[in-house]
Order: structure tokens, then C-alpha cells, then sequence
């Protein structure tokens, strides 16, 4: 018999000494520049954090890479973090420079901390999903080139997420992002009736449809979808290939903004639809690039200290957004799902 | 970048600061057909602005009822290689806390049977080993369970639970994220591996309310620490962050959402109304020098964060203001067994438990969790008048 | 209050410092025998805390499909008087002024047809004559148009609209609501008495954003006068207000919701950031002498605000950012008769335009208004993916 | 032929001389003191408004009898408000202090100016419509005796407005008010079977159900309530009198605080639901009335100048308005209606 539920790893093995030592009793930390960390012990002990950007998708190489560098400047331990950096952790000062030099010579990008932009939570996209309407770590690494300078520099009145999720499924924290890129399908599926008739349970994919959209075709054996009532969400395709709603005109990248985790000054909030439609445009994805550095920086220049993208919306209104951006405001943008009613504006007070 | 490159569009993403997931797919393309054929499938993706993946039927390895995401290509004569090529999700240590060691012998695992490609993490948290045949599946897991590596959720199970650093490196943590996450996750097993609830149901734990872990809107349970008394001050770092270069007034004070903390410039004195604070963390965010979270600390627990299939991404609810969160952590176990059984019994195909929630209304969940409704589950009362009377309370 | 009254609960009520209805019911109660069971099955109301009134037929007056509410007693036989108890909704003039020969007349035709009794106003504006029978409403009406008193709303059709006093005695009116109002009540008369919408309409009119007359939350169309140039100040009478006892950076600097204005208090200079200011009235509201709307004045229309029934209250929307109000009005009726087809052809029996607007989508009623989207007409994007694009935008 | 459609008198002949004059050209105004406005033309004229509390439903003696005070006094002329008050017009200054003190005399109300409480908008009640719940003048004139000194003074921080209606139409803007008093029925309705069979076509009778309750019961020729599914709407009784929904037992009041209608400082707001229900008890309701006070001297003692109601909960949060006041929390004040996923609380940042 196979071993089975051992469950992971016991995380007290892989600590360093000086977290074991420190462990809760943490007293503050200090910002010591871009991508570095210091935290200090009770005990008065100190612990440098030393974060650097991941492509996440990484080779068992890269791997042994880290490892040899953790193993020559770490004691052999390291860690990753929520947004999927890697971050070295360094209980002898001594060796945070050579530590620091040695990653740049390497190519590694040492930043992502305090005010700047993170790693971009992202997906899978073209490399392994199904449902994917565009890729995910090609648009993020084109992305990353554009903002580097705001990962590996504190340049930012605050620090922002980037996200992206290549479907409405939407894996990822996507929906309350700073700047969220999210891959959109705009067309239904379209129907090989051959292979519905071939491989698939006709049932199941009516009943996979959320909107109802999908009726029986019992003279051609098969379905039809009504396609005012299709959103596009690729449930008929999970059950059925023969309903792709893949389409390299349909597809594409729309941007979202303003939303937020934390609940530091101000609770949580959703990011907003901004911009409706990109097209796929790889390897670079020039109009998504565009789009985030205009959003990010009108942001930069406008808000206050500390003021993450959605409290600067808020405090200048979604009016002055769209025209500080020069974004187009179109109706794509008016919502007409269930709280819709919710985000009309019922007062004249607003702005020209 | 070669003029018969057969990848000329990635290529593209050799070059820039960033780093290329291209690189890494031809590093590993160096020694593995899988990844190659993979590198090419995408240069296609990439031409064509489509995806070449299907859904399959399910796979998996012995025991376990998830813990593997099945894929086929749509194209298995042009790339053999990637006919079948299924992830594990393997299960991370609390915090993402990694010995060199422990990460080699994984490697030396996944360069075995796999495609050598991974990702560091999965947005869940997983340890994803992008690519292996079917044949492969069980050896692999053999061979993770030889060094104690596990697998995570997949289906309609609870999924890989995950959280933030908390006490192993942050002064904040106002639970043991990363012991209370080791835990559940041990005292879940079952539910984590063997697919036995209407839909997915995911746990995040974060030590205080930056909730590094974003489990407010991606878990179905949200734990999130606290405290109930009064902010730790220390005078004298406070006049030395005046002293340094922040301005109190319009950094902090001014800030505050509360507005329930005051700044003397001249005598440099802070004074926080504590009644009034909503421990939002970030008059302590900007001075962990001077400022602390309290010491009656515990977690809140909010319900029925998801992503928006179908009705729309929901923010996870507080249901349970404050919860103390010591070991064995009991109180919490059953709070969780509780939410699942009521889900179980009454939870449609898909459906989550904020989902549930909804449909049946916050009554209801209430409830069976047999907790008193209380203002802080609410941002606002409700402005209808339609409240559904039961008998029971109109005499 | 004697020993044998037959009110011995409503006499209660005639004690106190408000005015009394009760004193004015049986004011009204010693000369007509109406009042008087009026008063009485009141009182068996306060006694059993239960109504006694029915829905009864349509009632009416020749030429009009509204205008009159039927009602029944419940109790006939014990209130005779009152077997049939209809009511007049009566056309007020705009801002409900008047001259004391009117209001006389108005007396003597109900003190001849009614019970005495009256509502000034209803809650739509209109003059209630309170309680006449069937046989009386004819008459009556013949005799109220004699003194050029018409009917008002009801049923299915556009409800008496109503206004705010503006530059009848208000110094921030940017719209003549007086005039409009009246404008347009004499331009819908057929719609107004004669029912032929799926549902009731109601417009209301304010002239500035104070919205005097509750338009925003209970008018499907909601017609708020702004500017769109700068507030007029004079800066002297600034200094005065400042001089007297208001302290201009806690009252107005300090809750300018959009933080352009800007107090120095040394020199006495307030500056206002126009291009930034939402014009929501408060500066000029505190300081009517120094401050004043724009003179580019016009008025922002919102549709859809309703009660409850049935699917919750809704406030109304921006739909018209901006429109210039003035005679003769073409551009509002055009507006509002476009609305109210579109309204006509798609809307369910009962449903106010406000439902149909959220059942069928914002887009549909701008592409039926031909509008454009700006972001005026919202408070937030859309946080949900589920937009069904139309093929066409789709190429 | 009776004339039709000649519409309402005409304005233009109704109003004062002064206004005539200073038709849209008012400069200011200046609130005299409790009850008194002083409107300031650009001619220089003025014009004093002495406002009179009204209680609405009134007899045709009471309106000869303000005519004649309006004949003494304003040249003949009078105005109604939108909240349904009364008010003198006078443009002869001189006339001004013997008008108040004959209305003092006489035993009117001055006062609902500026930062007081007005007129409570409200409905029919028992008085003559057919689905109330409660009365409205009478618990009307029980609130507005009981807080005569708010009406009369400025001893508040901001204008309060309360408002009455005695059914779930809320006729009047009570949805939006600063303190509203709601009428609510409680039971599904009973039914009196031989009255539906007689009386009422069935058909139309299902129809009118919002929520689907009702269910034909072919045997009986009658028809079936699903108790659950009813929320007490009355719209069946009107189609049909054998099916009544008020009740001694079931039917009483809601209080509901927070709303707003101007856009001054912060947007419109919807009142929410404070207390779910109180008894019906006239001729005083003493519950009623002691909860309305409670609430606004709770609020009055704690607001900030210049902040309504709603603005004031929202700056300390529900969770404090409910411990101030020390009204009990309770399970109806939880939304489940269609909105409702946006009004639960999706931050661990409250207060205790
Ligand atoms: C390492 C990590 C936790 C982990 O277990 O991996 C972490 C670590 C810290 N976070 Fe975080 N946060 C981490 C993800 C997050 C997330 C989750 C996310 O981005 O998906 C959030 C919520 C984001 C959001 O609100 O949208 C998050 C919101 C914060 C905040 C709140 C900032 C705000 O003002 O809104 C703070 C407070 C601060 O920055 O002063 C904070 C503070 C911190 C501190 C200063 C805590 C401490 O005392 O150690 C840590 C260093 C922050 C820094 O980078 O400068 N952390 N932090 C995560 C690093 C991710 C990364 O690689 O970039
Ligand atoms: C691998 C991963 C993305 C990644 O690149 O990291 C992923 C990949 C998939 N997700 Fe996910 N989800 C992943 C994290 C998430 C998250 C984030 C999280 O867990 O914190 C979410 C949002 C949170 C949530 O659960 O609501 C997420 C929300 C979804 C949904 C929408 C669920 C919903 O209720 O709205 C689906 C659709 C479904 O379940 O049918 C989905 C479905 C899928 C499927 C299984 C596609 C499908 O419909 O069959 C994807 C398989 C891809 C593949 O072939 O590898 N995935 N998915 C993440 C899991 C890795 C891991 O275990 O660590
Ligand atoms: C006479 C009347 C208009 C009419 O056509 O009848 C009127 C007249 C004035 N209103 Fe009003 N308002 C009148 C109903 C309203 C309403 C409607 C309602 O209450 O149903 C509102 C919206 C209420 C709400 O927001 O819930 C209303 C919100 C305002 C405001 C905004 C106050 C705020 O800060 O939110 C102002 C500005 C102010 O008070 O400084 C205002 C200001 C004024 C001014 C000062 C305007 C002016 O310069 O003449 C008038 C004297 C106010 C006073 O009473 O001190 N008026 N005012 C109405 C008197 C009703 C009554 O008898 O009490
Ligand atoms: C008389 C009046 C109350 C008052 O005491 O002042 C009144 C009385 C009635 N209203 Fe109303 N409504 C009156 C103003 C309103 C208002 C306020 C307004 O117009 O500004 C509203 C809220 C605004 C709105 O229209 O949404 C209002 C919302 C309703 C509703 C709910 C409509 C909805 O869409 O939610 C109903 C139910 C219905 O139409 O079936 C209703 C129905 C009724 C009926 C006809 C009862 C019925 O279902 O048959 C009442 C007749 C009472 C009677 O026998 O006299 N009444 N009703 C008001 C009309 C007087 C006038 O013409 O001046
Ligand atoms: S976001 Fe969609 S396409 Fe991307 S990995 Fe998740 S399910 Fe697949
Ligand atoms: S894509 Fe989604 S909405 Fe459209 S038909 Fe398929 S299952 Fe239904
Ligand atoms: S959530 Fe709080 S305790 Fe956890 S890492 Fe972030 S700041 Fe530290
Ligand atoms: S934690 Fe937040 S609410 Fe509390 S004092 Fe600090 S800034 Fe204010
Ligand atoms: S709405 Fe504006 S213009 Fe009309 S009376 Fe009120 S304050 Fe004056
Ligand atoms: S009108 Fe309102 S937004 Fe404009 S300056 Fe005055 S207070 Fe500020
Ligand atoms: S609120 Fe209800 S009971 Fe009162 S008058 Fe209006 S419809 Fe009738
Ligand atoms: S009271 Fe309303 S909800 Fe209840 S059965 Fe009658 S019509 Fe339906």
C-alpha cells in the first residue's frame, strides 16, 4: 500500500535558526531599501529579507540555482512569498552585500518591497489550461520589462498589485487587484455538431450552462446555443470539446482597476472594469503594456502618500479617472448584472 | 536568437530585465522532450492567439480523489511529447519555508518523471509540477511520498490551504498562521484529498488585517488576526519616527478612518482612542517601531470569498468577529465541520458556501452555526422591508 | 373630553402642542354627518388597531380615467355615511401658493359636495379632498373646474408633478421649476388624466441640488437644476461670515466632500477649485451671500426612483449629465416622451421605468434614448465580467 | 361637454406682489430665527417666510381660517411645503412680530426651519386607505408633541427629517429619510374562502402576487397561500377582499434611520432598518414615540455640526449607533434581499 495523507512538509524543519530562535517574538521591521527587509527580535537578533522576482513558471535548474545561492549566503534556507517572489533570508549581515552584488551580476531582479509593484499574480494561460482566452506569463513578463524600473525602485505613493487571470474563472486574487489583466471570450461557443454527437453527454453540458443558454437539438442530435444568453464561460467546453468558445478575434485582454486587500485605512474593495477590450497581440502585448503604464502612472502622479489606486478613485471619482487616463469611457463599462443598480449614480453631484 | 529559431516569437522573451519563462522552458527543453514539445506548442499558441489544451478525462494516483489536473493537447501528432501532460499539485510547507536540501530532492523527483518545469507556487499555493503521462502519475508519487511530499486539493474538495509568513518573520502576526495552518491542514487530510463536497472550499489564514494572504477575496474560510484590547505604544519611537521623516499628522493621523488618533506636534504626543479603533493597521504599518497590535489577541473569521463563476466574485463576510486561536485549535475545527455540514446538506452542484450563503440567506447560516447576528457581520442594516416573518416571531 | 365621549381614545390626541387632526375632524364632524363617522370608525380603529376601508370598483368623473380614489367602509351598516368615501386628488398650482380668495372657494365647493375634510398636501403635491360619495364626484368636479381647479393623477398614468419653490423664493433655483412645471403639466394633460402606461409616472422638480421636493427618491424622472461654470463669490462677504460666528474651515472647508476649497485664514481668502468641485451645495448652502451658483445654469435629469414595490426602492439616475432648461422645454418633453415610449413598449403591467431600466439593462435605454455613456451616469464601473457582448462590437 | 384639461391654476397668478418683483432674482436669505426666513432680493427687497406646522389633514375651517391670518397679515397670500407646512409670506417688515405673536396666540406652531425637525411626511393611515398597517396622523401627532422642542429650536446638529408611512408602498420619500416610521403587516394573508369564491377572479388574484405565493386550489375553487413565500405586500387584498393581510397581532412598526434626499456634502442615502417592530399602540404609541427620541438625542448629542443622521453613522460605523443608542441588534436587521451580499461586512476592521 501506498503511504497516503502525511501531509506536507512540517514547516518547523525547514525554519532557519534565527526564525526558530525569534519565532513570534518578531519586534519591528525597517524598509532598508528596494527588495531588502530587516526585521529585529525581541531578542534583538536580526533577520534580513532579501526578495527577488520570479517568472514562477521555473525549471528544476533555476531551482538548484537559488538553493546554491541560499546554500552559500543562507545557511541553505529560503522562502517564496504569497505573490510568489523568492526571498533569501539572511541572519548574518555580513552577508547581505555580497549577497546583494551577487544576484545583479546574476540577472536576478532584487526589488518588489514597500512601495513599488510586486509580482504579478498570474495563471496559466496558453501553457496548461483549457479555458484560457489569452496567455498569462508572456503578457506578465512583457509587463514586468515595461515596470521594472517601479519593481526594483520605491517610485510609487504606494504600493500596487498587478494580476492577471487568462479567464473569467479567474484564478488568482485578480478581482480586488490594483490593476487586474483579465483575459475575456466574447463570442459563445460555436458547435462541432459531429463530435457533441460523438463524445459528449448531452445532458451534462445543458446542465453545465449557468445562464441556461443551451437547448437540446433533437433533430440534429445535438445543441444550439442562444447566444444573447452566453457569457462566454466556457463551462459547455469543460464538458464537451465540441464547443470551444476560443476565437482569436473574440479573445483578448480587458482592464480592471482600484481594487485592494487590505483593510489598512480602507476596506476591500473590487477592481472596476476600465478598459473593455485588448486584442492578443503576443509576444508583447504593446496595448496592455500601454494601458497599465498610463493607469499606473496617472495614478502615480496623482494620488496622495499612502493612497493605494482604488482610495485615489474614490476621493477624485471614477469621472476624473477616465479623463486624468484619457481612457474612453463606453458602455461596456456600465454594469447591468445583478447589484447593478448599485453603481448608478444617484446624485447630480459629480464632476464635468 | 538564430534565423531558424523555431520560436521566434518567444525568443522575444529572452530579452528584458524581467525574468523569461522562456529561458526557463528551453532550459528545460535542453533535457526533457515534454517541455520541449510544450515550448512549441506555445510559439503556435502565440501565432495563432489560441490555446491547444483540452479538458480530459480525470487521472489520478492511488488513494487520492484530486491532487492531479489532467490535460491532453489537441495537437498530440505535432507534439507527442505533450499528449499527456498532467499536473501534480503537491502540498507546500506552512509559509512557503524551504531547506536547499528539501527543494533538491524534489527537483531530483520531478527531473525523473516530469517535464521539469514547475511553478513556484500555484495561485492556491501548490507546489505545481507542470507535465508528466499518465504512466508516470503514481511512480512520481511514490517518489514524493519517499521524501514527504504530499499532494494538494483539486475538485470538490477543500483545497490546499495556505498563509501569510505571520510569526516566522512578522512582528504583526496575531496568530500562528503557520502552525494553525499545519494543523488543519493535517486534520484534514480526508476533505483535502478526497473530493466529497459540492464544489471547491478553500481556507487562508493571515496574522492581521494587511492579510498578506489576500483571503478576503480567495477563500471560502478567511481567518484573519486580531486583537481586543489596546494598541501597544512606545512614546519614545514615536518621537523618534517624528524626529525622522514622517509627517504624523498627514501620514497617520490624517488616515486614520477612524479618526480616533491624535497628534500633539509640540509636546510629540500620540493618543489613540482605542474605543473607537477599528484595527485597521495602518497608523502600525507606517510605525511598527512605536506601535503594536494588543495582546487579547485571536482572529476573525469572515465567510464565502470566491472568483465570480457564476454569480459574481463575492468578498468573504464576517461571521465570526472574534475567535481566540490557541492549540488545538478546536473552537475553529468545528466552526469549519459545522459550515461544511450545513453546505453539504443543502449546497446545490457548484455552488460555494458564500453562494449558499445568498440563496438561502445569512438567516439561515446563522443560524445553523447557531451564532447571535451581531453588527459587526454587517457594513450596513437593510434598506427593503422585505424580511420574511416566521411564525414563530409574530405573537 | 366628557365622561360619555365616543372617542376616548382619539380625544387624546387632541392634547399637546402639535395641531390636532382630531380637532380638525370634528371640526369638520359638527357640520357634516361624513366627518363625523369618519371620526368614529377611527376610533374603532384605535380600538381593534386595525383598518376598515376596502378596495373597491373604479370610481371617476366624465372625461378622466383618474384623478379619484374609490373607497368602501368595511362597516356600512355602522357608518352610513361614509358607505362610499372617495377622494379628489386635486391639481395644486406650482409651489403650492396661493391666494386666500382660491383657497376660500375651494372651501365652499368641498364644504357643499364633501366631507369638509382635506390633505394639504397628498405626498405626490396634489390637493386631497378627502371622503365624498359616488354621487357627489360629478357635481363636485363641475363645480371645481368652475373655480379652474383640475384633477390630478392616478392609476397608470403620469402623477401630478411637483416642484420646489426655486426663484419663487430661493436664490438657488437654476431652473424655473415654477414655470417648467407648469410648462409641462399643461404639455402631458393627457397623460395625466387618462391612464395608458404600464405603470404610474411621477416627475419632480428641484432647483438645485437640495432637492427640496425628494426628487431623486421618489420621481421616475428627477429633474435637479447645477451649472456648469464656476460659483460666483464675493469675496468681502466672505470675510463677513468669517467675521461673524462661523468657522469657515471646520463648516465648509472641512466637509467639501471633493476638498477644493481652501481656506487662509489669515488673509481671509476662500478659493474654490471649480474644476473640481461636484456642486453639491453645501459651501454655498452655508454662505448664500458670499456664494452663488454658476450662471451656465441648467439641469441634471435622473430616471428611475420609486418605493419598494416590488422589487426595492430605487433613487434615480443620472441619464442627463446636463441639459439647458429653458421655454419652451422641447428638448425635457422630447426627452421624457422618448423615455416614456420606450417605457410604453417594453415595460411589464406594474413595472415603474426604474425595474424595466435594471431588467433590461442600462445599454438598452441608452441606445433607446441615444445617448452616449459617460461616466457621469455612474458611481463605479461594473466589478463583474458578465458583459454580453452584441456580435457587432465584436470584429 | 364638463371642460377637461385645462390644468392646475396658474402659478403666476398666486404669487405675492414681492415675489412677482424678485422672481428669480433673490440674492440670499438669512434664517431669522426658529420658524423665520429672510429672503433678500437684488432690488434690495425683502421678503419674511413665518413657517407654521401643519397636521395635514385638516378641515376647510382650518384653511379660512389661515386665509384670514394670510388676509391680516401677507396681503392674502400662503404657501404649503413640500413637507407640507404652512407659510406665511410677508413683505411688510412691520408685520412681522404681530403675525408671530397672533400665531403664538392663536396656538400655531412656528418653527421646522433650518437645523429643527419638520413636518413629518406622511400618509393615510386608518384614516382612509386599505392596506395600512398602522395609523399615520395619529402616531404623527404623538412624535411631533412628544418632540415639540425640536421643532421649535435649533438645538440639533444638522436638519433631521422623519417621515411616516403605514405600508410597504411608503408613499412619501421614507425610504430616504433621516428617521422613518413604517408601517408593517407581518402575516400572510387569511383567507375567507367563500369571499374568494364569490368575489375575486382567481386569476388576476395570482397575478398580482409578487413573489408567487399564491396557488390555485382547483377542489376548493378557491386558492392557497405558501406562507413562506409571502412578505405581506398586500397586493392580493386589493384584487381580492377575502384575503386580508392586516391583523391586530401582526401589523405594527418599523423605524428606519440614516437616509438623506439632498446631495449636499455626501450623496442620497436609503434609510436602513433600526428596529424591526414595534407594537401598534394609540393613541399614543409610547414605544414609537420613546424610540424616535432615543435615536434622535442619541444622535443629536453626538454629530458633528452640519451632520445628518446618516452622515454621522457612517463615520462611526453601525456598530456604534447600535451600542449608543442601545437598541438590540437582531437577526432582521440583516439584509437578504437582492442587494444584500453588498451590505455584509467584508473586513475584519470594525469596532468592538
Ligand atoms: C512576504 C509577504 C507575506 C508572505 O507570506 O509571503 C508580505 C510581507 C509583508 N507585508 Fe504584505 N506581504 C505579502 C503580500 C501582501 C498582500 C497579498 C498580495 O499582494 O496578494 C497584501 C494585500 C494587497 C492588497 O491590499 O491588495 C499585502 C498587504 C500589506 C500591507 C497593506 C498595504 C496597504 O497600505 O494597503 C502592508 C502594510 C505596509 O505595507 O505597510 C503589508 C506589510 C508587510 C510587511 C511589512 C509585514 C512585516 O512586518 O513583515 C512585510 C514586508 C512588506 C514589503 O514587501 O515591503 N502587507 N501584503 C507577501 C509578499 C508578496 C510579494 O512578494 O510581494
Ligand atoms: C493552477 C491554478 C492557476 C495557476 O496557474 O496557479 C488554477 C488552475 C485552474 N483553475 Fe483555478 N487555479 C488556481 C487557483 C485558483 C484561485 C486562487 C486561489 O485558490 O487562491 C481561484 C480563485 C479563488 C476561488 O477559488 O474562488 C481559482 C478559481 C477557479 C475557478 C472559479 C471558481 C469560482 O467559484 O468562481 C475555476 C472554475 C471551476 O472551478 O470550474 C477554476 C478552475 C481551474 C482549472 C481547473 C480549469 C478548469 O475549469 O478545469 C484550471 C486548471 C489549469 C491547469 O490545467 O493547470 N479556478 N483558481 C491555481 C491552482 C494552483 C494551486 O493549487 O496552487
Ligand atoms: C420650503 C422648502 C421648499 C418648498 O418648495 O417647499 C425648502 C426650503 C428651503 N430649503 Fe429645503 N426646503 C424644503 C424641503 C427640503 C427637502 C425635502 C424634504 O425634506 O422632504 C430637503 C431634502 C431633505 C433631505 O436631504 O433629506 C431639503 C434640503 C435642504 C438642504 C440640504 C440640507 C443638508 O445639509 O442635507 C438645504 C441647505 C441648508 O439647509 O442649508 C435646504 C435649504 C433650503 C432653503 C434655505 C433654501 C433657500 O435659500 O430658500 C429654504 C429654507 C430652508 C429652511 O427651512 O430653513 N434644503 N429641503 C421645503 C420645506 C419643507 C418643510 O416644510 O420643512
Ligand atoms: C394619498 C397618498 C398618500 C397621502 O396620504 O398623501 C397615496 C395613497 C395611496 N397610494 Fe401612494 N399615495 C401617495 C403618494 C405616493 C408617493 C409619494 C410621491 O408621489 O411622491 C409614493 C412613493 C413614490 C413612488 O411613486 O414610488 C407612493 C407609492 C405608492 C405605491 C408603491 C409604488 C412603487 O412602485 O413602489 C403604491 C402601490 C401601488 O401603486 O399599487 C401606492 C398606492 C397607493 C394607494 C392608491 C393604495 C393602493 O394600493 O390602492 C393609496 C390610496 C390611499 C387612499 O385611499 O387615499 N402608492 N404613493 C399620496 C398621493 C397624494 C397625492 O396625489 O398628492
Ligand atoms: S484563469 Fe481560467 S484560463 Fe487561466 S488558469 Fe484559471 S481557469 Fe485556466
Ligand atoms: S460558454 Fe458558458 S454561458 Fe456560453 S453556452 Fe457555454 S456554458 Fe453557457
Ligand atoms: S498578514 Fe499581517 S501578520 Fe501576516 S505577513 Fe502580512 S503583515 Fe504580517
Ligand atoms: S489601527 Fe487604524 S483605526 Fe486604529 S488607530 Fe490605527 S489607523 Fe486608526
Ligand atoms: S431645491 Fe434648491 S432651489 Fe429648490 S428650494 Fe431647495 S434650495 Fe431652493
Ligand atoms: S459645492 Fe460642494 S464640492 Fe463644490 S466647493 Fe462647495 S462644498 Fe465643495
Ligand atoms: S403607505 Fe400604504 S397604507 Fe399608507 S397610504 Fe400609502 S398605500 Fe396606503
Ligand atoms: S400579501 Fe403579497 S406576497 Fe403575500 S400572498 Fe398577498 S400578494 Fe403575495
Amino acid at each position: 500500500m501506498t503511504r497516503t495523507d502525511f501531509g506536507p512538509p512540517n514547516y518547523k524543519e525547514m525554519l532557519p535558526p534565527v526564525i526558530k530562535e525569534n519565532y513570534g517574538k518578531w519586534k519591528y521591521h525597517e524598509r532598508v531599501k528596494p527588495g531588502v527587509l530587516l526585521h529585529v527580535g525581541e531578542s534583538g537578533d536580526e533577520l534580513y529579507t532579501v526578495r527577488v522576482g520570479s517568472g514562477r513558471l521555473v525549471s528544476t535548474d533555476w531551482i538548484r540555482d537559488i538553493c546554491g545561492i541560499a546554500e552559500k549566503f543562507c545557511g541553505g534556507h529560503l522562502r517564496f512569498t504569497s505573490r510568489h517572489n523568492l526571498e533569501f533570508l539572511v541572519s548574518e549581515k555580513e552577508k547581505l552585500e555580497p549577497l546583494i552584488a551577487h544576484l545583479k551580476e546574476e540577472g536576478y531582479a532584487v526589488g518588489g518591497t514597500g512601495h513599488s509593484i510586486s509580482n504579478p499574480v498570474h495563471t496559466q494561460g496558453w501553457i496548461h489550461c483549457h479555458t484560457p482566452a489569452t496567455d498569462a506569463s508572456g503578457i506578465v513578463k512583457a509587463v514586468m520589462d515595461d515596470l521594472f524600473e517601479y519593481f526594483t525602485d520605491w517610485k510609487m505613493p504606494a504600493h500596487c498589485r498587478v494580476s492577471l487571470a487568462c479567464c473569467l474563472n479567474m484564478c488568482g486574487a485578480v478581482h480586488c487587484s490594483d490593476i487586474a489583466i483579465l483575459g475575456i471570450h466574447r463570442k459563445p461557443p460555436t458547435i462541432d455538431h459531429d463530435i457533441v454527437r460523438s463524445k459528449c453527454e448531452i445532458p451534462n453540458v445543458i446542465a453545465a450552462c449557468p445562464t441556461g443558454a443551451i437547448r437540446p437539438d433533437p433533430k440534429a442530435k445535438s445543441l444550439t446555443v442562444t447566444d444573447e444568453k452566453c457569457m462566454y464561460c466556457g463551462n459547455c467546453y469543460t464538458m464537451c470539446p465540441g464547443m470551444p468558445v476560443a476565437d482569436p478575434v473574440g479573445d483578448g485582454i480587458s482592464i480592471w482597476v482600484g481594487g485592494k486587500i487590505s483593510s489598512a485605512r480602507t476596506p476591500p474593495k473590487f477592481s472596476r472594469l476600465a478598459i473593455p477590450f485588448l486584442p492578443n497581440n503576443p509576444p508583447r502585448w504593446p496595448e496592455v503594456t500601454d494601458a497599465v503604464r498610463n493607469i499606473l502612472e496617472t495614478w502615480a502622479s496623482h494620488a496622495n502618500k499612502h493612497e493605494r489606486m482604488g482610495e485615489w478613485i474614490e476621493r477624485v471619482g471614477w469621472e476624473r479617472f477616465f479623463s486624468l487616463t484619457g481612457i474612453p469611457f463606453s458602455v461596456q463599462l456600465i454594469d447591468d448584472f445583478t447589484l447593478a443598480s448599485d453603481t448608478y449614480r444617484s446624485t447630480p453631484a459629480f464632476k464635468w | 536568437m538564430t534565423e531558424d529559431s523555431k520560436t521566434p516569437l518567444l525568443d522575444q522573451l529572452e530579452e528584458g530585465p524581467w525574468p523569461s519563462f522562456v529561458t526557463e522552458m528551453k532550459r528545460a527543453g535542453e533535457k526533457n522532450e515534454m517541455a520541449k514539445d510544450l515550448l512549441h506548442q506555445l510559439e503556435k499558441s502565440y501565432k495563432n492567439k489560441i490555446g491547444y489544451w483540452k479538458h480530459g478525462g480525470i487521472v489520478g494516483v492511488r488513494g487520492y480523489g484530486g491532487g492531479v489536473i489532467g490535460r491532453y493537447t489537441e495537437l498530440p501528432e505535432e507534439f507527442p511529447a505533450i499528449a499527456e501532460f498532467h499536473t501534480f499539485r503537491v502540498n507546500h510547507p506552512s509559509g512557503w519555508f524551504y531547506t536547499t536540501d528539501k527543494l533538491r530532492q524534489l527537483c531530483d523527483v520531478w527531473d525523473k518523471h516530469g517535464s521539469g518545469l514547475t511553478n513556484m507556487h500555484g495561485a492556491t499555493g501548490d507546489i505545481i509540477l507542470l507535465g508528466a503521462p499518465t504512466d508516470a502519475l503514481q511512480p512520481c508519487f511514490d517518489d514524493l511520498a519517499e521524501i514527504d511530499f504530499d499532494l494538494g486539493g483539486s475538485g470538490s474538495d477543500m483545497r490546499t490551504p495556505s498563509c501569510c509568513v505571520g510569526p516566522g518573520r512578522c512582528e504583526f502576526a496575531c496568530v500562528d498562521t503557520l502552525d494553525l495552518l499545519h494543523d488543519i491542514t493535517n486534520e484534514f487530510q480526508d476533505e483535502l484529498h478526497r473530493p466529497m463536497f459540492p464544489y471547491k472550499s478553500k481556507i487562508k489564514i493571515s496574522g492581521c488585517a494587511n492579510d498578506c494572504v489576500a483571503s478576503v477575496a480567495r477563500s471560502d474560510f478567511s481567518v484573519i488576526g486580531t486583537w481586543r484590547d489596546e494598541i501597544r505604544m512606545d512614546p519614545d519611537e514615536v518621537a523618534n519616527y517624528a524626529d525622522g521623516n514622517m509627517d504624523i499628522q498627514a501620514e497617520v493621523v490624517d488616515l486614520c478612518p477612524t479618526g480616533c488618533i491624535k497628534w500633539e506636534a509640540e509636546t510629540k504626543t500620540l493618543t489613540i482612542d482605542n474605543g473607537e479603533c477599528n484595527r485597521c493597521m495602518h497608523c502600525i504599518n507606517l510605525m511598527p517601531k512605536a506601535l503594536r497590535p494588543g495582546k487579547d489577541q485571536g482572529a476573525t473569521i469572515l465567510v464565502g470569498g470566491k472568483a465570480p463563476i457564476v454569480h459574481g466574485a463575492l468578498m468573504a463576510w464576517v461571521i465570526v468577529p472574534f475567535m481566540k486561536m490557541e492549540p488545538p485549535y478546536d473552537d475553529f475545527k468545528d466552526f469549519i465541520r459545522t459550515a461544511w455540514e450545513w453546505w453539504d446538506e443543502n449546497g446545490k452542484m457548484r455552488e460555494r458556501i458564500g453562494e449558499l450563503i445568498n440563496r438561502l440567506g445569512m438567516r439561515a447560516f446563522l443560524k445553523a452555526m447557531d451564532l447571535p447576528p451581531v453588527p459587526q457581520m454587517i457594513s450596513a442594516p437593510r434598506a427593503n422591508p422585505y424580511y420574511f416573518w416566521d411564525p414563530e416571531e409574530v405573537k
